[in-house]
């Protein structure tokens, strides 16, 4: 873990409300793992006072720098958005668990929602590396074309990729999760998810039906981002004093199989 | 006046700091999870989170929401237990090599006194904070740090129990907070701490409900610094024991506002979250501002404020 | 739904407002210093700075200062006193086309009830409102509106001398608001408006003494709203009368907050001095709100929150 | 009176720590006058959540814009002092009473502070228009010399100007009132001033003791700056109600006589 004054290297608008940002910070992109996230701090003053957590989507050791994609929903997006190439952000990261890699045997599907894209893309090329090798097969999708945002990236680190889109604007139509049955029909070994609550619920759903282990990022607001605070937790099934997890130090990823689906259903966080 | 040669140590009811910066209950954990972004051995002591008899999950999420220049929080005092606490947290806690302070709250009487008496046989325990403000959890003491009479009451029988240093943390929703720091005192309370969080509450006007899964939270950051100040500054005119004051601390100028109102000692929560190497910030700011001005020992300015008035 | 189709009136005990959305007191002057700048005919109402029995010149500087996301001030009631108000003010309140209730503060009993006598006789006076709680005079009223018993012994007295509705502002420094809501509407107050603002102080380290030249003042803006909703929630639990919700309102996203905690209608304060316009901004924002949601009448959403709880 | 959403047209560093700002306004260029103020809401958020108030310096009524001279000391100024030209910023002016114009028959002096300069820039500049005319004596004090900022925009109107620095780095060496004396020994018409509160109560003094009318422009924290907050008052010696003016309303240029200069001195605002 740590905390650096970082210089935003690069911004490029990546589609309506999007933006792929990429900062200079030799330790981070030196250490950071897929599923793993930074916290950021959008403005020295208190507007908004609190940091503000992103995935990484990828890393570029060699150069010093990383990647985050970030969707405009809010004043401390809309900040970053803004922001001009040189400008300074004080981050804290990498932070929390990240995916288990590598994964149990078998072909590994994706399923990502939205922004949601941005840890599943570094999974993906940490999963067409050699050591970890696994053939991958990625479903992206999202409620028009123009958000299926780094789809070209997420592609180019599968072995398959099926976009999906509500309107039928790109790739097929439909929700995600329709296509999810056929994959696993075709067999996978593990199923990792990124993306809105409900369709998480859904894809630990037919993953539990099917029995095939599922992997899930969750989102939370966070006070701490690194586990002193218990702002952040969400409801898992585990019983006991364990019951509550926190997203930025248990998770961000966990099995969805200790999640308490019913309770996120009902609304317990952002998503 | 040359570098370094401000005597930053203050003394609460004896228990001697090496600088007058705390780190608050509930926000800097049980003192090791920070250990990779902040010198804890620089702090002036840490208070580590509330601690109840048994084991806590807390309150249902969502638990914290931003507002502006601050933060709700409804985390419920999720916690351990005062059993796993000593045998799991405590070891750590005394390698830190700063005193320690443990931050405690009940629902009965019975609750404070257990714990207190429990702890008493603990090494390495600077002080014992009683929580008596905690809003988040029917157990977390505010009905008692509201009244006068029941502060009293659990603040001496606490006081039957144990030898060591009790601070007495005192809730900001109330009418007269120098009548409740006189109760705690009239306990047998050492020092007294404040503030803790102001009730609030936001809505999500899509949903129609209160954000918080427990509706209301505490209030805490920036935002609160002129209401905790102010309430410091009134119970200092009012009682004669050590106050460590709290609230949206920031920098070194709230620090030293806390400070001049008449606080011996300051605790920095929210801020921690915001900027986790904050207070190493603060307690240098608080050097610098010394040499500055010509004061040789911070603890001639606890209360400077007042005499002006 | 078709725009415009939104049904915006609110009713406030028998007051009829065009739309839920009121300046505050002590922010808006007399009505007619926005008008350059603000569209005050489309306003819900105005709520006048308040008005005392004889003229008074205020606290001396300095009277506010700036805190994170909230202000302080110490004004300390600066005004013309109610002879020169009926003469020289009421003339141009009364061609402004909406509500004017006039807010009136005094030292004891006797003051309120010669100030409602004497308005009584005013035309164009929707409704007075009892200030009991400005905290920055110790004839502002605070001590009746910390105190259930004066409070309630105060609107009693006022009930007797005037037709006019009463509206009681409540002090948010106080343990229990529901208590002190109960009491003023025991006494016969016909509505409730609440928060003033919450006692707060800065002190300037340099100086070394209070930046308020008055020591405290009251904290407004955005920084309170959390604690403003959370106090409206809790009173609108607690009595059956209609309340004004006020405190940080800077949007209709606050706004509506106020409504679903259970206001019928909402006052804008500080935010009129970041931006003038914001009232109108507010009742815009509300209309459309409504519209995407479906809703046909403002007033069925006072209160939803509490539905989902 | 407009509150408008203005365009920053053109930024320049003019000293240490301070900043030439010009804006884009028609309505404010075209009816501003001199002693006037702008209140500059400085960030869509809440930090800082109130406007700052900034003496008009200049107008050019015909390109429909104004300009302000801003001393850095605080989030705020530093808030303007970065932002670039392009930048909007939501602004109410003009406001305040302005200089009363024209003063009393005579040479007028002016006696600057800093960047107390900037009102006495547009009011030497209007005392040079054919209705106004007046023989102009500018006395302009500051620490150092780079603190003499606008120097020649105050000497390009003035009939005679004297810089003066503590340190003597530019100009006379001394304090600005050191060289009040003589020019009130030369007979002068009327004396108005722009300043710290020291200099101004130093100067209004010696006007007091010549028998000279005295104005000056003075500040206080704000509120709302239209005169409805009552936040903004200063101690004036007119007996009853009047006792606290509005430093946004009824100033900010006030007859030096009426004012309390004892309770200023005691610290009673900014400055
Ligand atoms: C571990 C983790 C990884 C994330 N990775 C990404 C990412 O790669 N790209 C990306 O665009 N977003 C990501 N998010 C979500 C992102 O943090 C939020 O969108 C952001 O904090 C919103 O800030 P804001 O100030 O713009 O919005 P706010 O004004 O705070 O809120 C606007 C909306 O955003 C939602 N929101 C607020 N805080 C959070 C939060 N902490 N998490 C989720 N939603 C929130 C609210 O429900 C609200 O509807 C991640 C969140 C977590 C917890
Ligand atoms: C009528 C009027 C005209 C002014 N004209 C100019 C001008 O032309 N150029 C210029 O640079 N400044 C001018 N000022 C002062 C300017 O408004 C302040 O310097 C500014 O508001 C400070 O804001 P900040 O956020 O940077 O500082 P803050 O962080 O708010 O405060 C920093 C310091 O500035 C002082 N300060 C804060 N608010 C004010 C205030 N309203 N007035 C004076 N001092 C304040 C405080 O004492 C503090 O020491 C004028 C003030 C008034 C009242
Ligand atoms: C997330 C969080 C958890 C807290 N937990 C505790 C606690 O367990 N016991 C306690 O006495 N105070 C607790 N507090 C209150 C803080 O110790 C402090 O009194 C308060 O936050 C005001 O200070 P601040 O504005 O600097 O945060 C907590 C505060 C926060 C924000
Ligand atoms: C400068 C100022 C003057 C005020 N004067 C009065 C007053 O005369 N009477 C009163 O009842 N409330 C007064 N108030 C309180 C406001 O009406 C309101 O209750 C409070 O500011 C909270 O709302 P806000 O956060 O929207 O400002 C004043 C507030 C301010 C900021
Ligand atoms: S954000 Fe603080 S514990 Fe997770
Ligand atoms: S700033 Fe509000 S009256 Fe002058």
């Amino acid at each position: 873990m740590y905390a650096r004054t970082t210089r935003l290297t690069h911004r490029e608008q990546v589609g309506p409300d999007c933006h792929l940002l990429e900062f200079d910070c030799p330790e981070i992109a030196g250490s950071a793992r897929p599923g793993q996230f930074v916290h950021v701090r959008l403005t020295g003053g208190f507007d908004p006072l609190l940091r503000r957590p992103f995935s990484v989507m990828n890393i570029n050791p060699a150069q010093g720098s990383f990647q985050v994609l970030v969707r405009t929903v809010g004043r401390g997006t809309m900040l970053l958005a803004q922001s001009e190439p040189g400008s300074e952000f004080h981050i804290i990261g990498p932070l929390g668990n990240g995916f288990a890699l590598p994964g149990p045997p078998g072909e590994v599907v994706l399923v990502a929602g939205g922004v949601g894209v941005a840890p599943l893309i570094f999974l993906a090329a940490a999963l067409h590396q050699p050591d970890n090798y696994r053939y991958v097969r990625a479903l992206f999708g999202a409620a028009i074309g123009g958000d299926l945002c780094s789809w070209l990236e997420l592609s180019l680190v599968c072995d398959e990729f099926t976009a999906v889109t509500e309107d039928g604007s790109a790739g097929e139509q439909g929700m995600v999760t329709d296509f999810l049955p056929a994959q696993l029909d075709r067999g996978a070994g593990c199923v990792y998810a990124c993306g809105p609550t409900a369709m998480l619920a859904e894809v630990a759903e037919q993953c539990r039906r099917g029995s095939v282990p599922c992997f899930v990022s969750l989102e939370q607001w966070m006070g701490c981002g690194v586990g002193v605070c218990l702002g952040c937790v969400i409801p898992t099934r585990a019983a006991g004093a364990e019951h509550y997890q926190r997203v930025c130090k248990d998770g961000p990823i966990f099995d969805a199989a200790v999640i308490d689906w019913e309770a996120m259903r009902r609304g317990c966080g952002p998503g | 006046m040359a570098a370094g040669r401000v005597d930053l140590r203050v003394d609460l009811a004896g228990l001697s700091l090496a600088n007058p910066v705390l780190a608050a209950s509930g926000t800097f954990g049980y003192g090791t999870e920070y250990a990779d972004l902040v010198e804890v051995s620089k702090l002036g002591g840490i208070v580590t989170k509330g601690i109840t008899l048994a084991p806590r999950e807390g309150n249902p999420p969502p638990r914290i929401c931003e507002t502006p220049a601050g933060m709700l929080n409804a985390i419920g005092l999720q916690n351990p237990g005062v059993d796993a606490f000593v045998r799991d947290k405590m070891p750590a806690l005394r390698e830190l090599g700063v005193p320690v302070i443990v931050n405690i709250a009940g629902e009965t009487v019975a609750d404070y006194v257990a714990l207190a008496a429990q702890l008493s046989e603990c090494d390495g325990i600077a002080a014992l904070e009683l929580n008596l403000s905690c809003p988040n959890v029917k157990q977390g003491g505010m009905h008692f740090g509201i009244d006068c009479e029941l502060t009293q009451t659990v603040v001496a029988a606490v006081r039957e129990v144990t030898e060591l240093l009790l601070i007495t943390k005192l809730s900001p929703n109330v009418t007269d907070i120098a009548e409740i720091g006189q109760a705690a005192g009239d306990g047998g309370s050492d020092i007294l701490s404040l503030i803790n969080t102001l009730l609030g509450m936001t809505i999500d006007i899509q949903q129609r409900r209160p954000v918080l899964a427990n509706v209301t939270g505490g209030l805490s950051g920036p935002a609160i610094q002129p209401v905790a100040l102010r309430m410091v500054w009134e119970l200092a005119q009012a009682v004669d024991l050590p106050i460590i004051g709290m609230g949206g601390i920031t920098s070194a100028v709230d620090a030293l506002q806390f400070i001049m109102a008449g606080a011996t000692a300051i605790a920095v929560g929210t801020a921690n979250f915001v900027a986790p190497g904050v207070t190493g910030c603060i307690i240098k700011d608080i050097e610098t501002f010394c040499e500055e001005q010509g004061i040789a020992r911070i603890a001639d300015l606890v209360g400077a404020a007042h005499a002006e008035v």
